[in-house]
Parts: C-alpha cells; sequence; structure tokens
C-alpha cells in the first residue's frame, strides 16, 4: 500500500523525469521563442520540485523571478534581434 | 473524519497527475506557439488548485501564497506572448 | 532510512538533474547563438540551486509531517519547539539559494545588456560571424 | 451543541468533496480534449474548460474542505481565504489570458482560420471572410 510519503517521493521523480525532454528540447530547438516556452516548462516543473522539498520562500522568489522577468527580458531582446537562429 | 479527507484527496491527485501528463504531450507536440501557450497556461491554472490540495494534505497554511504567485505570473508570461506575436506582425 | 521506491526516486532525482547539467553545459559550449547561450546558462544555475535544495531535504520518516521552517504559534512553549526542531527542514541552504537567485537574476540582466550592445556594434549574435568580422577589421588595418 | 458543529462540519465537508470530484472530471476531460481537438481555435474550448471547471471549482471546493475540517488547527481560515483568492484570480484571469492570445494569434494570422462558414470579424475589418 502508498503511503503519503511514497507518493510525495514519486511525484518528485516524475517532475524531474519530465524537465529532461523540456532541456533537451529548449537547447536542441532553432526557433528562439519555442525555446523559451520549453524553459518555462522547466520552470513550471522546478516550482513543483520546490514546493515538495518544502521551500515555499524560494518558490515565491524563483516564480517572479524564473517565469516573469527573464521571459519578459528574453522576449524584449527576441524582438529587436530576430527570430530564428542561422542553422 | 481525518483519515476520510485524507484518503479524499489521495485519491484525487493521481487523477491531477494523469491530466498534467496529458497536457505535456500536447505541449511537447503543438505545432505553433499558440498551441504550446494554451498548454502551458492550462499547466499553469490546473497546478494552482494542485498546490492547495497538497497544503490541506501537509496541514500547513503558509504554502498558500505559492498558488497565487504563480497564477499571476502564467498570466504575465500569456500577456507577453500575446503581445510579440501581435507587435510583430502588425506594426512594429 | 525510507523505503526501498523513496531511496530509488531520490537516486533518480539526482541522476535526471546531473543530466539537465550535462545537456546545459553542451548548450553553453557548442551553440553559436548568444541568447540560446544565455538560456543554457539560466538552466543550469537552476539547476545548481536545486541541488543546494536537496541537499538540506530530510527523508521522510513513518509519523512526522514535515514543514517549512516557520513557526506557526503565537506563543510557542518547550514542547512545541522541540516538536518543531524535530520536523523541520534545515533553513540555511534555503537562505543561500535565496540569496543566489536574486544575484543571478543581476547578472542576467548584466548579460542581457551586453549582447544588445553587441548586437548594435556587429548587427549580429552569432559568434561564428562576429569572429570573421574580427578577423575582416583586423586584416584591414594592418594591410 | 457539538452535535450541530459536528454536522455541519460533515454537510460542508461532503460539499467540498462533490466540487472536487466535479473538478477531477473536467480537468481530465480537458486534457483528452486537448490532445483530441484538431485545431487552435477549437482547443480554446479545453482551455476553458480546464481553467474554469478544473481550477476554480476544486479551489473552492478545497476552501470548503478546509472550512469543515477542526484537525487542520486555527489556521485553517487563512488557508480557506487564500483558496478563495486563488479562484477568484484564476476565474478573471483565465478569461482575460485566453481572449488575449486567441485575438494575437487571428491578427498575426499564424494558423489558418478552417473550417469556416462565417467570420464576422473580417466582415467588419473590410476583408472578404471565408
Amino acid at each position: 500500500m502508498l503511503e503519503l510519503a511514497d507518493l510525495i517521493f514519486i511525484m518528485l521523480g516524475i517532475s524531474a523525469l519530465l524537465s529532461v525532454p523540456a532541456t533537451i528540447l529548449a537547447v536542441i530547438s532553432r526557433d528562439l521563442l519555442k525555446a523559451l516556452i520549453f524553459s518555462a516548462l522547466q520552470s513550471t516543473m522546478y516550482t513543483l520540485m520546490f514546493f515538495l522539498l518544502m521551500a515555499p520562500d524560494i518558490v515565491l522568489v524563483y516564480i517572479a523571478v524564473s517565469i516573469g522577468f527573464m521571459s519578459l527580458l528574453i522576449i524584449l531582446i527576441i524582438k529587436k534581434v530576430g527570430r530564428y537562429e542561422r542553422y | 473524519m481525518e483519515s476520510w479527507v485524507i484518503n479524499f484527496l489521495t485519491i484525487a491527485m493521481f487523477f491531477y497527475i494523469a491530466s498534467f501528463l496529458l497536457y505535456i504531450v500536447r505541449l511537447l507536440k503543438g505545432p505553433t506557439i499558440s498551441d504550446m501557450v494554451l498548454a502551458i497556461d492550462a499547466l499553469g491554472y490546473d497546478l494552482a488548485a494542485f498546490l492547495i490540495i497538497l497544503s490541506i494534505l501537509f496541514r500547513n497554511p503558509i504554502l498558500i501564497p505559492c498558488s497565487i504567485v504563480l497564477t499571476l505570473w502564467i498570466y504575465a508570461l500569456d500577456i507577453y506572448v500575446a503581445k510579440y506575436l501581435e507587435a510583430k506582425e502588425m506594426s512594429e | 532510512m525510507g523505503s526501498e521506491i523513496q531511496i530509488a526516486m531520490y537516486m533518480t532525482v539526482i541522476l535526471s538533474l546531473y543530466i539537465n547539467i550535462s545537456i546545459c553545459m553542451y548548450g553553453v559550449i557548442s551553440k553559436p547563438n548568444l541568447i540560446k547561450k544565455l538560456i543554457s546558462l539560466t538552466i543550469l544555475q537552476d539547476s545548481i540551486n536545486m541541488f543546494l535544495i536537496l541537499i538540506g531535504y530530510r527523508l521522510w520518516r513513518p509519523g512526522i509531517v514535515l514543514q517549512p521552517p516557520v513557526l506557526l504559534d503565537w506563543s510557542p512553549t518547550s514542547e512545541v519547539l522541540k516538536q518543531f526542531l524535530e520536523r523541520a527542514v534545515d533553513p540555511l541552504p534555503q537562505a543561500l539559494v535565496l540569496t543566489a537567485i536574486v544575484i543571478g537574476l543581476a547578472v542576467n540582466i548584466f548579460l542581457i545588456t551586453v549582447i544588445l550592445h553587441t548586437y548594435r556594434h556587429f548587427g549580429t549574435v552569432d559568434m561564428d560571424e562576429i569572429g570573421r568580422l574580427k578577423r575582416v577589421v583586423i586584416v584591414e588595418e594592418t594591410a | 451543541m457539538n452535535m450541530d458543529v459536528e454536522l455541519i462540519n460533515w454537510i460542508v465537508i461532503i460539499i467540498g468533496q462533490i466540487l472536487i470530484t466535479i473538478g477531477v472530471f473536467c480537468d481530465f476531460v480537458a486534457a483528452l480534449l486537448m490532445i483530441r481537438f484538431p485545431n487552435f481555435y477549437i482547443r480554446l474550448h479545453a482551455l476553458t474548460i480546464g481553467s474554469i471547471g478544473g481550477a476554480v471549482v476544486p479551489a473552492v471546493g478545497a476552501a470548503l474542505i478546509a472550512i469543515g475540517s477542526p484537525f487542520l488547527g486555527t489556521f485553517r481560515w487563512f488557508l480557506a481565504g487564500g483558496a478563495l483568492v486563488v479562484a477568484l484570480f484564476i476565474f478573471i484571469l483565465g478569461g482575460a489570458g485566453s481572449h488575449a492570445i486567441a485575438r494575437a494569434t487571428y491578427r498575426a494570422k499564424i494558423v489558418e482560420y478552417r473550417p469556416c462558414y462565417i467570420d464576422q470579424l473580417a466582415e467588419d475589418i473590410g476583408e472578404d471572410g471565408c
């Protein structure tokens, strides 16, 4: 029978495993806007992991920095520089 | 009463995890940018409801503000991407 | 100690964090686009912060509900304080990571400013193109 | 007196559990529909099911459960208030965000609008619809 503790560790493992393809696609993809969205998925998974690791203060800062400000700044610089990579 | 509530919420967590996996399938498949933003919207809003259920399971009210902040910033990401898509094709 | 499945999941988390770090180091070294390097650097920073948090966590034991390091009573007695010490996770890595995230934000904003100035100077953000342009300029000056 | 409080707690908890069951069902159906639907403009419907039915309704249900369970301590009122604030935010911001992304997608012509039976916005702008 699964206890609550086992279930929490299983959720931790699943979210860590789901952050791996998000990272791979964020590094590989040619479209920078798609890379930004995959990086947002990775940030969401890390948010769930920080929550399960009992760190609510870090969640409060990490969401604002990683989903909010970094997305805004990278979208601004993509608008200046151009959306697609060279090859 | 206590074990009844805890068991019910533990069973409800499984369905939430299953639907998160299905949303992530759409996010990895999505042909255009708009579909991916749509999937990450639904993922974020459902994660906010999921964190409330988890904070009842942990018996700790200090974890609640996380879900408020998550909701607000997912909306902000939505507005950024919409503004980028519209401004690049319309004016600029 | 926890049961078998808890230890297996803990090892899974550590292994996937190692994979994330290696992929991001590949991205920082091998991709020529500067913005892609910036995105990889951000993910690398977050993975290392996650390692620090994972160090401060304690494994679950039966009968103990873990809590974040916050006292919920207004006037704690010594019994409540003793129970709190049994339950709470370690607060030192959390304070460390909180500082690291904020300083990382400042460093990233500085890097974005540098990338913007590079684009205004050279007209591109590709590292190979920038190297070629620099070489052309040096050859013209020496000739 | 004590019996009445117990009964009221049970009634509130049962109502909250019914709401959470509805929310879980809506969430699972929305996740299935998000995969099955063929087009972006039809997938907006799945997002509405997922955000209103799958997040607002379980948040209200969790608030009711937190009110009705005295084993959480005095701080359960704080928990219920936070859950209701989250429900209100999702109720307002979900519709606004999906509207913004749909308008941007239509204006930028990323997705082809098909099957198209009537397009009143294009007629208003002056283009030929469909």
